[in-house]
């Protein structure tokens, strides 16, 4: 198993390395003077050529590609286009409120979509699970700008409930993580984008939950189980939900990269100030830096959450094979 | 004359070592060495049979022998030639005369293609005939494997019963018009009560097209009712060979005596000897250069583990053991 | 004798397409899905002419009268925006550019996927690596970002919201399809195959293919309706084609405009239409997935 | 091996039916099923695919899936009256305490994520209350009587090999002591060698143990050896019952000849195999004639008109057919291959 997480690791980190070169050739694509990504054209010139050393912007392509990877390895990201303040202390603040929405939404969904999967594959073709399955496949189809819209006018708009965006109260921000969880404004704050996020994707644990358990119920040790006079409830959850766990897992990594997309439309639409809205007014304002600097740091985030899943997949699975090749 | 000849034939596997022995640590790689040393000859229209516990080389070596796995060392030759390393045209037709006949009636057939299809495949994808006459000929074979072409035709697989499936897999080896046929445990998956039915058309089916068979099993019993010789094998190496009946009614190496004698038989009153073995089969991971039987022989000592008896191929006829102490257990 | 070939292989398409309807069909939903979806296709083939007005041209009522934020009527069956466009007029023009966008990125995006995890499975060994250390690289590509990337280097075009969505979509098709092959490739049927003297491209294509292919068409579908939300999301984040009216588009243009709180008709006609398509699409897949894991059905 | 009847048998099952509602029909899967296991005696039952022998095991242990049905008109284990028993009770009191399973696949029955001593420690816990140390010790001890180490208790299902993971399964079958194991198929896909050892371990088990044991297999050379009362199935239905040594000297019914010719044995190789001809009934609808009919070469107009019933020949020898005054001339017909061909 150590082996196995070993190799994860080592290919996670070419992905990481494969992604940013893959930003670069991107950048570096775009017509026009490609100092334009770096340098604002609004500094003063000579600021501009002392920033274009720094950057190697004078230097052949390759010695570029050489400085722009250390300059990532050495955190040093540039600075924003618009407020001219160092991509990387942007980002280190809107980073936390990034994952706390995310966590939250997770837990909402991993604990309410695999319990339910549970209990649907349990109870199957009762009511709880036809209609279980049909309100999951249209939370499926449902974008989460529309459900987040919808929420917004019914429970904010309409009926006044939650307030309508922001993270806190304006002019009332707080020192650090500790207060901000302290704050009961937060918390307030925090119930519609979770909720969003939580829609958008609890349908799939929750549908692949279910399948995977009576793909599982049907299975020969699920019989012995049951033959061996076990309570119902322990074949359930020990045996069968364990194994039906294996089949959520092996998704979880297609889920994590589509729950970063929607992450990045609930934090527009709840002007939460997070990673993904800052994704997308950096990119509207042109300011390369900082969309640079986000995606990355968004791509790192879901490679690092998929080199999870494949960890704890690991610990699941105790059936990591030896294979053998043949030579000639 | 000998239509094929394995000159001491092997294959061995690597075994992929972890991420942290292989970079780290730079262990050596292990080998898994499945056929070593294999000295066999299948004579004009003879059945060759072979016998041994799974693990035991018998699929590796039918694989080698049908061309689709390239031996470590070794030769293969038929009619005289080696097939090692054929190419293009000479490997499409050495591919064409030696068919494979599988296991798994319920496996080995696509499940999307309708019985004639299947039959079709082979010569459709060696472009053996024009369409008209590959059609004309599926219906012939069909007909000789007991299937009538009006009724089987359009069924899928799932539409066909064990022994049904067993005969389109027949049908669509034979359609090829092999010189040799490979057998893999064919009767195996199928009832009890039709398994004789399946081996009656073999054995007409041999005598009727005249080809060679290897036919592979791990039942003592049917391979003395359909093999003219038998090839016993135990991890990877050749215990014991000789004409079909006097291997199993008269065996000389240690592990075909055992072999035989944990055959049940069907009558309640009568009692067999217990094989007089102990411990488990292995892997033959890096084993070492003797007799890969010798940790479990009886009669072992250290010249069963320092070297192994090859057979030989000189008289195809001979009854021969693997075995260094063929006279203390004659005596014993 | 070649007429009868002919007319054999014809009754093998007919009989399944034939199968593929009542799988379809097998289950109410997906039934209920199939027709919604050609309904679309339907609105989509005549858009021009069921579509009263242009997009963006500005409606005025039997009286004169400027049609600025009007509900639903007679008139304006699904109302108006503040600037006095025909939202129903934009409603069906729309429903063209989301059907091009999921059919041409949905299916680009399948064949390449199939053809990836087909060979990557089949082969296995370096192909196999070298082409699933590709896919892990897009897995670490968050997908919208990247649209959206892409949509503020080179600009607002259709051209590159598709070519965005290919490259990326085809990730998740090749993965799971690689993993059927593996299994697939294990069985008996495929080994018979290869003694039989099949080519590597026909064990590929003629072999394996069509018992991937209930998986294959799940994967279509969900292709096709990652497509579409994907390119309503980045169209209501502003980053889609401004030339040309789509659902995401219309929400943006509402968000723009700040009138949320009033016209809930302008919200509520394209975000039905965008659930609807999709979750009929989903429907759909669900009968496949019935059949893509039989296990699903007998119990 | 051969015992004397004795008077109250350990399970006695009368006209034991299943029936599965499907899309085609009814499927009477099992039908007008008798019979009893006596204490400490092997009872084997021999059948080829589809003649219901696995649905037999899931209605004596109710596994049935929610689409079969099961009636009985007696169903006794130890006086016991097993049918009028509640879901919960038959779980709590007869599952693995008094019944336990050695499954046909013990490599797909192992659950792939627990550990194989863990599974066995379970199932002793599910139902006695002791430590969890008391139930490793007992574990370990009936991994020594299998003859396995007690140190591979900590291995995963995957490590073993196939004979190893079946002898842990017989271990785990034999953890609570009970009255009656059913064993499915043991040896099926094991190696001869492996098999033997397997079968000499359940020999011995028999002979330090009280249990009864109802052994399943369609190889009839293992049941041969091992059962002491044999019974043939066809059709969902049981064909004939007898002593061993009964039935191989004194079969009556056509099916059980036609088997004994289709099955090799290795001290005579080189004899005439003979196959039945056709294939085995699909059981929709009810029987309204010998399952066995259309492809029994001795056949009357009267077979296909009604299932014939159970006749009494001898003391503990029953056979479902109506010509068993001519079973002398059938042994001898049945040798010849032409007789079975239709």
């Amino acid at each position: 198993m150590f082996d196995y997480i070993l190799r994860r690791l080592v290919y996670t980190l070419i992905t990481i390395f494969a992604v940013a070169s893959i930003l670069f050739v991107l950048f570096r694509m775009l017509p026009g003077d490609p100092t334009m990504q770096v340098i604002s054209p609004a500094m003063d010139p000579a600021v501009q050529l002392r920033m274009k050393e720094a950057f190697g912007l004078n230097e052949p392509i390759w010695a570029q590609y050489l400085i722009y990877m250390k300059n990532l390895v050495t955190l040093e990201w540039g600075r924003s286009f618009v407020s001219a303040q160092e991509v990387t202390d942007i980002l280190s603040y809107r980073f936390w409120n990034t994952i706390l929405l995310m966590a939250a939404g997770m837990c909402m969904t991993l604990v309410l979509g695999i319990g339910m999967g549970i209990i649907m594959a349990w109870k199957r073709n009762s009511a709880l699970d036809i209609g279980g399955t049909i309100v999951g496949l249209v939370f499926q189809a449902a974008p989460p700008f529309i459900t987040g819209l919808l929420l917004l006018m019914v429970l904010s708009y309409r009926l006044g409930l939650f307030p309508t965006g922001g993270m806190y109260p304006a002019g009332q921000r707080p020192d650090g993580i500790i207060e901000l969880l302290l704050m009961p404004e937060f918390w307030h704050r925090i119930v519609l984008p979770t909720l969003t996020v939580g829609m958008y994707y609890i349908s799939t644990p929750m549908l692949i939950m279910r399948d995977s358990m009576l793909e599982v119920l049907g299975s020969d040790f699920i019989e012995l189980a049951r033959a061996k006079g076990l309570k119902p409830r322990v074949v359930m959850f020990k045996h069968a939900a364990r194994n039906a766990l294996l089949g959520v897992v092996t998704l979880a990594g297609i889920m994590i990269g589509f729950a970063v997309g929607g992450q990045v439309v609930v934090e527009a639409l709840f002007s939460w100030p997070g990673m993904g809205q800052l994704m997308v007014e950096s990119a509207a304002s042109h300011d390369y830096p900082v969309a640079q600097g986000t995606f990355l740091m968004l791509a790192i985030l879901v490679i690092t959450l998929n080199f999870f899943t494949d960890v704890l997949y690991s610990y699941l699975d105790p059936r990591i094979k030896i294979t053998a090749k043949g030579v000639n | 004359m000998e239509i094929l000849e394995l000159d001491h034939l092997s294959r061995h596997f690597e075994i992929q070592p972890g991420f942290i022995d292989r970079v780290i640590r730079r262990h050596p790689m292990s080998y898994i060495k499945a056929v070593e040393s294999l000295n066999v000859s299948i004579g004009n229209n003879e059945i060759l049979g072979i016998a041994g516990e799974s693990g035991c080389g018998k699929s590796t070596t039918c694989t080698m022998v049908s061309g689709l796995l390239e031996p470590t060392s070794g030769d293969i030759r038929y009619k005289g030639k080696s097939i090692i390393g054929l190419k293009g045209e000479e490997l499409r037709q050495y591919r064409r005369s030696v068919q494979m006949i599988f296991q798994d009636p319920y496996e080995s057939l696509n499940p999307r293609f309708r019985a004639a299809d299947i039959v079709a495949e082979g010569p459709r994808a060696l472009d053996l005939w024009d369409a008209d006459e590959i059609d004309h000929r599926v219906i012939e074979i069909l007909n000789a494997v007991g299937l009538p072409a009006h009724k089987y035709t359009e069924r899928f697989p799932h539409e066909l019963s064990g022994g049904e499936r067993q005969r389109v897999g027949i049908a669509s080896a034979l359609v090829m018009e092999p010189e040799m046929i490979i057998a893999d445990e064919p009767l195996s998956m199928l009832d009890v009560s039709i398994r004789a039915g399946i081996l009656d058309l073999i054995k007409e089916l041999q005598e009727e097209r005249q080809f060679s068979s290897i036919y592979v099993s791990h039942d003592l019993s049917i391979l003395g009712n359909v093999a003219d010789r038998v090839l016993i094998m135990y991890l990877g190496q050749a215990m014991e060979i000789g004409p079909a009946k006097d291997v199993i009614l008269n065996p000389r190496h240690p592990y075909t005596r055992a072999l035989v004698g944990a055959v049940p038989i069907p009558d309640p009153r009568s009692r067999r000897a217990i094989p007089n073995i102990r411990g488990d089969i292995s892997k033959p991971i890096d084993p070492p250069p003797g007799c890969r039987f010798a940790p479990r022989c009886p009669h072992a000592d250290s010249s069963c583990q320092a070297n192994f008896v090859e057979l030989s191929t000189e008289d195809p006829n001979a009854h021969q053991a693997a075995c260094h102490k063929l006279d203390i257990i004659a005596d014993g | 004798m070649s007429a009868n070939r002919l007319s054999r292989q014809l009754k093998n398409l007919r009989s399944g397409l034939a199968e593929h309807y009542r799988i379809i069909t097998s289950n109410r939903l997906s039934a209920f899905g199939f027709w919604i979806i050609i309904l679309f296709v339907v609105v989509a083939i005549f858009a021009p002419w069921i579509a009263p007005h242009e997009p963006w041209e500005m409606v005025y009522d039997r009286d004169g009268n400027f049609a600025s934020l009007r509900p639903p009527s007679w008139q304006f069956p699904v109302g108006t925006t503040h600037l006095g466009y025909d939202l129903f007029s934009q409603l069906v023009l729309a429903t063209r550019t989301t059907l091009l966008i999921g059919a041409t990125s949905g299916l680009i995006s399948i064949i390449i996927g199939a053809n990836i995890g087909l060979v990557a499975g089949y082969y296995g060994g370096k192909i196999d690596e070298v082409l699933m250390r590709l896919t892990d690289i897009l897995y670490g590509m968050p997908f919208l970002p990247f649209i959206i990337i892409l949509i503020s280097l080179f600009g607002r075009k259709l051209e590159f919201v598709i070519l965005a969505i290919i490259l990326i979509i085809w990730r998740t098709s090749a993965r799971v399809i690689r993993a059927q092959t593996i299994a697939i490739k294990q069985r008996q049927f495929i080994a018979m195959a290869k003694a039989r003297g099949c080519s590597d491209f026909r064990i590929i294509y003629r072999h394996i293919l069509p018992n991937v292919l209930p998986l294959l068409l799940l994967y279509a579908a969900f292709n096709i309706a990652w497509s579409i939300i994907t390119e309503a999301s980045a169209s209501f984040l502003g980053f889609g084609d401004g030339e040309t009216i789509s659902w995401g588009g219309m929400l943006y243009e509402l968000w723009l405009s700040g009138k949320t709180r009033v016209a809930w008709w302008w919200f509520a006609t394209p975000s039905i239409c965008i659930v609807l398509l999709v979750t009929s699409l989903v429907f759909v897949s669900r009968a496949y997935e019935e059949v893509a894991n039989p296990r699903l059905r007998k119990r | 091996m051969t015992k004397t009847a004795t008077p109250e048998p350990l399970l006695s099952i009368r006209n034991l039916g299943v029936v599965y509602s499907t899309s085609q029909g009814p499927v009477h899967a099992v039908s007008n099923i008798s019979f009893d296991v006596h204490a400490n005696e092997v009872f084997g039952i021999a059948g080829e695919s589809g003649c219901g022998k696995s649905t037999l095991i899931r209605s004596l242990l109710r596994l049935l899936p929610d689409n079969g049905r099961m009636d009985a008109g007696l169903c006794q284990y130890k006086g016991q009256d097993l049918t009028a028993m509640s879901d919960e009770a038959f779980r709590k009191n007869i599952l693995w305490q008094e019944i336990s399973l050695v499954p046909q696949s013990a490599m797909a029955s192992f659950n792939p994520v627990h550990r194989v001593g863990d599974q066995i420690i379970e199932s002793i816990l599910a139902h006695r209350d002791i430590s969890r140390a008391e139930a490793r010790e007992r574990s370990a001890g009936l991994f020594d009587v299998v003859g396995l180490q007690s140190d591979l208790m900590n291995s995963y299902p995957h490590e073993f090999s196939g004979g190893m993971r079946q002898r842990a399964m017989i271990a785990m079958s034999l953890s609570l002591d009970p009255g009656l194991i059913i064993m499915d198929e043991p040896t099926t896909g094991l190696d001869v060698l492996v098999q033997e050892r397997i079968l000499r371990r359940i020999r011995e088990i028999r002979a330090e143990i009280k249990s009864s044991i109802i052994l399943i297999t369609h190889d009839i050379a293992v049941i041969a050896e091992m059962s002491d009362r044999i019974a043939i199935m066809y059709g969902g239905e049981v064909m004939e019952q007898a002593t061993a040594v009964d039935m191989f000297e004194n079969p009556h019914h056509p099916y059980t000849l036609g088997l004994k010719n289709a099955f090799p044995s290795i001290r005579d190789i080189g004899s005439e195999l003979i196959s039945i001809p056709g294939s085995p009934p699909t059981l929709v609808g009810p029987l309204t004639s010998c399952p066995f009919a259309p492809r029994c070469p001795f056949n009357l107009d009267t077979c296909h008109q009604a299932n014939p019933e159970s006749i009494n020949i001898g003391t503990s020898h029953q056979v479902r057919c109506i010509r068993t005054a001519d079973a002398k001339q059938f042994r001898k017909l049945a040798r010849e291959k032409s007789t079975w061909r239709s």
